[in-house]
């Protein structure tokens, strides 16, 4: 094998690892003399340094790591924090809103009105700091719970949560019957899956129904 | 019998069938030879049977298909079962070209070999900064409980459809035995078309099917050559040249 | 700023970010212009052959994304220890291609092509991250759409949608009046729910008879 291909697999190695990685491990997975591995990094961050590039490694203890050079720090920071300025997608203002209206509430039960899994749309939520945790719900499972941040209150103009526009007809939205409310998920987006509807919105009106007792 | 060879179980829902049958068979999928498909497709339900395999209903609900486009040919105006053929084709031709596209799309597929990092684990502010018209919450709650506001129509056909589903199970291809024996006791010999007629609840149709299929299997009754006619095994009388095709190769 | 250290820059928000990153925020991060940074791009790449790195980057969309290169995967998944990936059954790249030649479609869509229940198939190239929702299709019943993903095209060595493989054979199916032919979906049982599939459908046709043009 020649050098250069060498020096292609352990970048790659070191890059797709992420966390730190032990020389042996490099050794071993790259073919190499444990005892070339130094010289290949070496010969690497010499490269990096020549050309000034954005990244390099660094040795920690028997192991190696790539790693951002730290004078580029400024940038990243600022191309990590661009994400908060995405606008939210349509599955996570729905979420939003269905935790808005409904809080607090368990994933469960957004899933159960959206028809789909929205477990990490509200992890996604929770990240950009829109919901946070509100405690568990005492049933089986003891899911968490979710609710609106002020962060939420400020994005949408609110002061607070009785302030939230009223939804057409959502007298029988709000009432305590929310069993009620939960029997629209018979209406799944597509009709054949049926089979299944049933007994998910079984569930959902379980779930409403303890989340009834529990208020 | 080449039947024998199918391994049931890596099929693909009906169609998947009808597709392996058109190629095995070498029919023109452009302008398909319906009888011969559905004695194939049937001989493929009779094998799932001798497996012991159940087939979910989307299976019988396509043998019931093809019976009925074998027979609608037949009735005075072909003009419908000629329509049912053409979609029936397209939906096969849709799906070859889906799987054709499928086995080129997965000869591209490295993504098995290529890998990429999680993002940098930096303490940054991920908060969220747009600002929003209130408004738009209730639209996206719009989005989600117009599924709340069904229109009744839309309700009756959720009811039917769920009631379908349940019925299924609940009623049994005996009830349409016990029906389909009691007509024939009455008049010696129905249409096949009576025998549905007014049952629209798909898993009825079905069940129908299915119980002609039995009877005939268990030598009960006689089809007739055309499939439109069903009576007594040697119990026809005046007619006797309708020999049905199960009769003649017993 | 000098060339070497815009390259720099962008080399370490590529790094930093993991994900696809839109061109826009590599831009705003590193301070250049958005139209110079695809040749930022490319000389970086450029700088990678020559050396037979072992990383690259991959456009997807107008987002770029750092990997490593295929000719490693052996070497990274000794290193990693990772499994053998189980290749998408026939099921899922069937359920994958419908999704990709004809997003954004419903659950029903697909269903309809391939006359089975398609849900959980869906559901698991959600999981994998090859689809995702793209919004709700304005028809009763209001099903979820999906869309393929940048996972999907970094997966199937694609930048965009648009480099898809033509369909095979297609010119035969899409010419008009074969269009007529693949309205199918009338005869299914379901025939009210397939005011939808139609509509996309058509759509669908449409954009076969554009990209032809565009081919």
């Amino acid at each position: 094998m020649e050098i250069k291909e060498k020096l292609g697999a352990v970048e790659a190695v070191l890059f797709a690892s992420g966390e730190p990685i032990e020389l042996y491990r490099i050794s071993e997975a790259c073919g190499v003399e444990v005892g070339s591995v130094p010289s290949l990094i070496k010969l690497l961050n010499e490269r990096y340094d020549d050309c000034g590039s954005g990244i390099c490694i660094k040795k920690l203890d028997s192991s190696y790591q790539m790693c951002t050079r730290e004078e580029f720090a400024p940038q990243i920071k600022t191309a990590l924090e661009t994400k908060k300025s995405t606008p939210l997608s349509n599955a996570a203002m729905e979420t939003l809103t269905i935790i808005a209206y409904n809080q607090p509430v368990s994933k469960g039960f957004v899933e159960n009105v959206r028809g789909v899994d929205s477990s990490s749309v509200v992890n996604n939520l929770v990240e950009k700091g829109l919901v946070e945790e509100a405690g568990r719900l005492d049933v089986p499972g003891k899911p968490i719970i979710y609710k609106t941040t002020p962060v939420f209150l400020r994005s949408f103009g609110l002061s607070s949560i009785a302030d939230l526009p009223p939804l057409p007809g959502h007298e029988n939205v709000t009432t305590d019957d929310e069993g009620e409310q939960i029997s629209f998920d018979t209406v799944t987006d597509e009709e054949s899956d049926n089979a299944e509807t049933i007994t998910t919105n079984t569930e959902a009106a379980e779930d409403a129904a303890e989340h009834d007792i529990s208020d | 019998m080449d039947t024998i060879s199918f391994k049931l179980d890596v099929f693909e829902g009906p169609l998947d069938v009808l597709l392996n049958l058109i190629t095995k068979h070498k029919l023109n999928i452009y302008d398909i030879e319906i009888s011969k498909l559905l004695e194939q497709y049937l001989l493929f339900i009779e094998e799932a049977h001798k497996q012991d395999l159940e087939l979910a209903g989307e299976f019988l609900e396509m043998a019931a298909r093809l019976i009925y486009i074998k027979t609608a040919a037949l009735l005075p105006r072909p003009e419908e079962a000629e329509q049912m053929k053409k979609e029936l084709e397209g939906a096969l031709i849709e799906l070859s070209l889906c799987k054709a596209a499928a086995r080129e799309l997965a000869e591209r597929n490295v993504g098995g070999d290529i890998f990429v990092r999680r993002p940098m684990k930096i303490k940054v502010d991920m908060t969220y900064s747009l600002v929003h018209e209130p408004e738009r919450l209730v639209e996206a709650y719009a989005a989600v409980s117009n599924k709340k506001i069904v229109p009744e129509n839309q309700k009756n056909r959720i009811e039917h459809k769920i009631n379908s589903v349940v019925k299924r199970r609940i009623v049994p291809v005996l009830t349409k035995v016990v029906h389909i024996l009691r007509e024939l006791y009455a008049t010696g010999e129905v249409y096949m078309d009576k025998l549905y007629e007014g049952v629209t609840d798909r898993s009825a149709r079905v069940a129908t099917f299915l119980a002609v299929l039995e009877l005939t299997r268990f030598g009960r009754i006689t089809i007739s050559e055309d499939n439109t006619l069903v009576f007594f095994k040697g119990e026809r009388g005046g007619r006797t040249k309708w020999k049905s095709k199960k009769s003649s190769e017993q």
